[in-house]
């Protein structure tokens, strides 16, 4: 970059192998006064050491409750290209699959109302469209609909579904994370674009307990692939893997968490005490193509994950072992109604299921929802003696 | 009256013909080297993935690029990732070094699959938000620039992911990462008295804080702040600009570490934290660049393999952990939030 | 005046010469037989202690009984243990069979140490407290009637400790035991108005409540109870006999298993609810005998040597030690508590 | 029995192998009116299913705050002699060490004032004598005086300490428990026996960490023997060990829970790699003729411990990972009484030094106390990022 450089700090960012957020910033400068602004106001906030953002009021597009983030430039004077720089966050396909014909109509959309910078993607998993005024709001969104893209989710309301790619490209899975995430998302359509909830309420999916979309830690009502029955071996990979060099004692069976496997090197045979299985992936992830999962599968659905905001971050608790998982998904659904419907009454402003549930007791979450107790649940029992006898129970 | 409600566009549309075919019926998949996967389909068909890291931040003209590149080498298909990297999908073998060389030629950096270090998830920062403690873009790039070998490479013990939020609304999973930089704030909002009484609802401020730090101040017709109860959440600066939180001493950056999601061996586990508080020193952060590759690094060479950080922390001790990476265990690392308790060691047992 | 503050005798005094003589000079000991341990000094002295059995709640003739026998062939020193157990320490080899003899003779009972269940550790119960939910010692009797043949043997796992107290006090360490046995008020105090207008202090037993739920009741100059808020602690009952909680219906046992006081292996451990109630069934308690021999029995035939309850269930997993025992798992074990959402499983592995 | 006993219930807890209680209560009744009655209304609670017991008032001694626990039966007309029925907490030698002598004068003392009925010992370690009326009371505690037995603790003092045996027989003791429970207990005379802390305060002292008293579940102050060096290995006895037949790989190496061990079957070689060792003793207990503690000897300070009244069970904290424990135990009298001038100063009614750390935090704590953070004292670091910063710290 050149001496006189207005960003010579994050100039600095343009070296390096790591593929340069600055490099497409300035890419969008040379079109885009927004962009240039944004960069601008960003070699600020490298000297100043804080940001420039103020938050936004209430923006959006007709029909929607939520979708656009707001966001208002705190030196608009400075930089007035940037003092709206609102952003959509747009339903991305499950999956995160595009044709490039897709993806073309999206940046035509973009380039025509927007700043030309995008996430790809959110943390949650939507397309963020980086940054556009007020005004245009409202005619991005109607040329976004004309290419078949709706809004996310924002606000306290159901966001952004996401999931693992699943049975697009994974032997693993044991859902169809890809299809059942599209049935989930158009069913509670008015759910996602209309925040009624206490707060936000996330779903997430993932094919199998490797959980490759983070589930377990991000959303409120997780489900997570597995099976029933037993892990299918192919002896003869088996032995391949063995003669490859894998050293199959002390990288499988060692750290397989129940001690469920043994391996006889002589005889090249692996085998498994599959009821002590808690399939853990471990030994699958390791053999694919001498391990598998078995046949029966379904999910393990759990609840309550979240970010630390306000009580502590929450990992989700099992709350149903396994659920069949077959088009059109009614049992879940339905289950999913029960949960928010339970959430919806109870929950104060900004309480998030898993503190929902935290307050009232899982035990109140469980009669509500009419899900029997079993101790797959729990990963131990009580220990403490503060239990509150119900006069029913005692006779 | 325009469309409303019409969903997100369905991926079955989107799907490339290979996947179409075998969909759910993937037999296994093998990995070719760092940043090529191969999955065999049931029926003998093979899926070749591409994986390029990507900023995220990214301008249309980078999407059409991709996009150009897909169209010549995956008929027009690709996909991202849950963390936010490119992936091409070759069903012809023999582009698969074509596509490699080509991405390499064009700047594009393959790599991220297996045991590396995959892209950091991560946040707006700067960028975007209005309650950041530091920049989310420019300290990945930082830490990435220093780390790219790890993810070109995948002889790492296991996966390491790194993830970083810039404030403790941790947007992402960096609750549960192997090492996540969480931006935090130490010093509560400051009161502008003038843009209170101008711009804020008192009422509204109050009831926003969750540890009930604010109080009206009648005198000034404002607001005043409890310090001691204040834990710098910045949800008074979302109610009202006049309590801006944001300060240049104030603000930086905190290392966790152990975090995991999967359940493949144990069960997911929450970062700890272990380095309170590193500056914010833009535009490369290099407390935080050297504390991160120094955590790796002792990773790397002490655990064993398929063992991720906080497996290998769990089977040393933390006690350990403090005295190979020499970080220094100060009293903020202590718990003292509601499940303090669970943190102690009620034992003994310990290594020195 | 009395002296006051002087303190207990000495310990120094009341040492066996072969003690005074090899004091902190132990070498090793070995475990001769049931009920036998042998300590060798690095002198070579040689301490042998025979353990007896004791129900703890003993007549002053008792005491001299056992005098007599320890004058007998200890030259007059004893000693009790941490569990209440008798130990008659003897320095002459050859009085050690004699001595057993002479015990078994008299119809004490040698055991309890090694992998054997040794002596529970107990409290007042009907006998001399005011809160108990059920008795101490006859549950006690009950129990050891029934698994005497593993104070006199040892051949379990490893060791066994069971427990038992009165109330949610848990007087003695219950709730790290392998076995607790716990009495349980699950009824609210049921207030006599004339009792607390004529006897207490009504302000002192609102206050002594530690959940709040006592408030005034001015119409009857009384006290009334938020039956949901009540835990049946006794506090209120402590200060103010017309708060009775004792009901024949609403007291009985719960069972709590998996806890570990020592360091060796894992760290300590607290006891989980398994059962959450049976019945007061005096004289004999046969539900709580059956349940307690249930858990031992299939600990003892499915555990490794060394593995206690708690290290046994951590390694099958709680729904197996559930489907083991076959003890049927209701809601009541799953925490609701202040530290509940640790008890709750965050991961799909688990076992069927 | 005979057919028209009046205890028809517990007369069948006379039989069976374990020691009888019943026996022993009826062998104090041939003397005891108060034991007859005891037993009578004990036969009476079986019927009933309830407790027939009322709390005491406050009943003691000259001098002393505590010592004694009141006690009222609810059917005096029925049980007159056991119409008040207080106990003394004697406090024990340590070590629970008799000479027959010394228990023969405590039984006549007993036989002349009281029911004749005792437990030895209690939960807490006293000498319980069951059952005085108050008139009796100080005229019993004057002949225990003569025959140089104190009181034990009771109410908001400090409890009476208790210990293992330590060096009295155990090659394991790290520490002269009996000496420094004597000590301590000397030491802290007035804290014993006049209640003036929030609470009640529980100091016990185990020579190893086997903890053969439970010290970390039921006492606020925790000694805990251990040592700093390494184990002492005897290679001969390691390989007699093995030649009786015990499996040193699977039931000593495997259980290590560090890993830290080899065993080299061939060379029939022990090694232990010390500076992993975290002192858990298990191979020690194992094979102690072969291995046994290092010889830089001390104990591990932690605090905390209680039953689940009023916010749930805690198990002791380690505070002071090691601390050399010589006679006259100055530093470790030091810590103790500045541990109780902090929660003296803050505790609230009823609320334990566990509970009182939980509420103003760990950091409170160590400052007042004046000891260093070290890693020792955590399990794991927190999770939370809701530190909250002193203004000093940020710069
Ligand atoms: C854009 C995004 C970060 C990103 O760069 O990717 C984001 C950005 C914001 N998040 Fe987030 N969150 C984003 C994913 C997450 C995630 C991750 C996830 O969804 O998987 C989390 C953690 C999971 C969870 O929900 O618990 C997350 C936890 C939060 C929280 C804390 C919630 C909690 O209960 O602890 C807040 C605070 C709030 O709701 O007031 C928050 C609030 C915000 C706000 C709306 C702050 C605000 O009040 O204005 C941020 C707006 C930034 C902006 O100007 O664009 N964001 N936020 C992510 C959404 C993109 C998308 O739709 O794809
Ligand atoms: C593409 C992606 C799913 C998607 O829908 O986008 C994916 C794809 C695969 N994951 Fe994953 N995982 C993906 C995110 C994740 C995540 C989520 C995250 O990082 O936020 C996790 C949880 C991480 C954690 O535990 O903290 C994840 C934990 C795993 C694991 C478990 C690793 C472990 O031992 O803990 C496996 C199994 C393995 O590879 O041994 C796995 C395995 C796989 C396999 C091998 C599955 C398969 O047979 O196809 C895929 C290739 C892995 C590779 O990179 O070598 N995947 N995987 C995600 C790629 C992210 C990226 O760009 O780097
Ligand atoms: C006499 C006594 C100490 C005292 O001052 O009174 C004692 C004495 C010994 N204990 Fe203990 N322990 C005594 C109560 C305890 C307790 C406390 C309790 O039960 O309330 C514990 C903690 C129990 C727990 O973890 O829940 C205890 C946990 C141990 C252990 C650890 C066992 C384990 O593997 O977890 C050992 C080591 C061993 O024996 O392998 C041990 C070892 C020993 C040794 C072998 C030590 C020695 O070298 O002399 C002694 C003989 C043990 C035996 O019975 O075979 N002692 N021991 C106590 C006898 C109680 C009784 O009458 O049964
Ligand atoms: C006698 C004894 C039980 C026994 O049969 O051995 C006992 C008996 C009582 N305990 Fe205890 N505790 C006895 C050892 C314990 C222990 C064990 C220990 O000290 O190692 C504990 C658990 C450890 C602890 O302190 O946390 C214990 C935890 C309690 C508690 C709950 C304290 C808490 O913080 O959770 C109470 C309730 C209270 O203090 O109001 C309590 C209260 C009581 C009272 C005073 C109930 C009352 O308010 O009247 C009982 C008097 C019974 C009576 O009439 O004699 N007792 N108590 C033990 C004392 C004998 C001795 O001095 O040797
Ligand atoms: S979660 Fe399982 S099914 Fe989904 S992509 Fe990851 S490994 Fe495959
Ligand atoms: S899935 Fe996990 S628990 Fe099951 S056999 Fe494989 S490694 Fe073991
Ligand atoms: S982590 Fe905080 S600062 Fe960063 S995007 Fe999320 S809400 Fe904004
Ligand atoms: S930053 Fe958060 S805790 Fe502090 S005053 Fe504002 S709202 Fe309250
Ligand atoms: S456990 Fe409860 S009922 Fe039993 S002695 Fe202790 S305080 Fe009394
Ligand atoms: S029993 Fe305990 S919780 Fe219930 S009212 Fe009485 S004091 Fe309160
Ligand atoms: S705690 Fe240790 S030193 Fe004390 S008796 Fe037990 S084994 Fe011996
Ligand atoms: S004391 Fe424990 S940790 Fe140390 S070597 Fe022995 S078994 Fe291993």
């Amino acid at each position: 970059m050149a001496k006189d450089s207005k960003t010579p700090l994050l100039d600095q960012l343009e070296e390096g192998p790591w593929p340069s957020f600055v490099t497409e910033m300035k890419r969008a400068a040379e079109k885009k006064d927004a962009a240039k602004d944004l960069l601008l106001q960003l070699e600020r906030s490298y000297v100043d050491k804080i940001g420039h953002w103020k938050h936004g009021g209430i923006v959006g597009v007709r029909g929607y409750g939520g979708g656009v983030i707001g966001r208002y430039s705190d030196l608009p004077e400075e930089f007035p290209a940037i003092a709206e720089f609102h952003t959509f966050r747009v339903n991305m396909p499950a999956g995160w699959f595009y044709t490039t014909d897709k993806l073309r109509q999206l940046c035509d959309v973009w380039d025509k109302h927007g700043s030309g910078l995008t996430n790809m993607h959110g943390a949650t998993g939507d397309i963020i469209l980086l940054g556009a005024p007020t005004e245009a709001l409202q005619a991005c969104f109607d040329d976004l609909s004309e290419v078949d893209f709706d809004l996310g989710g924002s606000g306290s309301d159901m966001r952004t579904p996401s999931c693992c790619v699943g049975p697009g490209r994974c032997e693993y899975a044991c859902i169809d994370t890809l299809d059942l995430l599209h049935e989930v998302t158009l069913e509670f359509q008015d759910e996602l674009h209309r925040p009624m909830f206490p707060y936000k309420s996330k779903i997430k999916i993932a094919g199998c307990p490797n959980d490759c979309v983070a589930s377990v830690a991000r959303s409120d009502i997780s489900v997570i692939g597995t099976w029933r029955d037993t892990i299918r071996i192919e002896p003869d990979e088996v032995a391949r893997y063995a003669d490859e060099g894998l050293d199959i004692q002390s990288e499988v069976v060692d750290l397989c968490p129940t001690g469920c496997m043994a391996w006889n090197p002589e005889a090249k045979q692996l085998s498994i005490d599959n009821p002590e299985c808690n399939r853990c992936m471990h030994c699958i992830n390791v053999m694919p193509r001498a391990l598998r999962p078995g046949k029966e599968k379904g999910a393990t659905i759990l609840v309550g994950g979240k970010a630390p905001i306000v009580r502590g971050a929450l990992l989700s608790w099992v709350i149903v072992p396994f659920m069949k998982m077959e088009p059109p998904f009614d049992e879940f659904k339905d289950l999913v109604r029960r949960i928010w419907d339970w959430w919806d009454e109870n929950g104060k402003m900004r309480e998030r299921l898993g503190e929902l549930i935290n307050r009232m007791g899982m035990r109140a979450f469980l009669k509500a929802v009419d899900l029997p107790p079993v101790p797959q649940m729990i990963r131990v029992p009580r220990a403490n003696p503060y239990y509150f006898w119900d006069p029913e129970e005692v006779k | 009256m325009a469309r409303t409600d019409f969903g997100p566009p369905s991926y079955k549309d989107m799907l490339p013909p290979v996947i179409q075919k075998n969909y759910g019926q993937w037999k296994y998949h093998e990995r070719v080297k760092p940043g090529v996967l191969k999955h065999v389909a049931e029926s003998g068909d093979e899926l070749y993935t591409v994986r390029v890291g990507s900023c995220r931040l990214v301008s249309t003209d980078w999407i059409r690029d991709v996009c150009q590149i897909a169209d010549q080498f995956c008929g027009g298909h690709l996909r991202f990732t849950s963390r936010h990297n490119l992936e091409f999908l070759v069903s012809d073998k023999t582009q698969v070094e074509p596509l490699v060389a080509h991405l390499q030629g064009q700047g594009f950096i393959v790599g991220g699959t297996g045991h590396a270090i995959s892209n950091p998830v991560h946040t707006q920062g700067w960028i975007h938000c209005h309650t950041p403690a530091t920049d989310a873009s420019g300290i990945v790039k930082a830490v990435m620039d220093d780390l790219a070998g790890y993810f070109t490479g995948s002889d790492l013990p296991a996966y390491c992911r790194i993830s970083l939020a810039c404030c403790l609304n941790m947007c992402g999973a960096v609750h549960c990462s192997d090492i996540a930089i969480l931006g935090i704030h130490r010093k509560p909002p400051a009161v502008n008295h003038d843009v209170v009484r101008a711009k804020c609802e008192i009422p509204n401020v109050i009831a926003a804080c969750p540890t009930g730090a604010i109080r009206p101040d009648p005198k000034e017709k404002s607001l005043t702040v409890n310090e001691e109860k204040c834990m710098y959440c910045g949800n008074c600066y979302t109610m009202c600009p006049g309590m801006p939180l944001a300060d240049p001493i104030g603000d930086g950056v905190s290392i966790w570490v152990g975090g995991k999601i999967s359940s493949a061996r144990t069960p997911p586990k929450f970062s700890r934290l272990v380095i309170p508080f590193l500056p914010n020193n833009p535009p490369r952060w290099p407390e935080v660049t050297d504390a991160v590759r120094n955590i790796v690094e002792t990773w790397a060479s002490h655990a064993r393999k398929h063992e991720r950080m906080g497996e290998w922390i769990d089977r040393i001790g933390w006690e350990r952990f403090f005295s190979l990476t020499g970080i220094p265990f100060t009293v903020q690392l202590i718990d003292d939030f509601t499940l303090a308790s669970e943190t102690f060691r009620s034992t003994p047992a310990f290594k020195w």
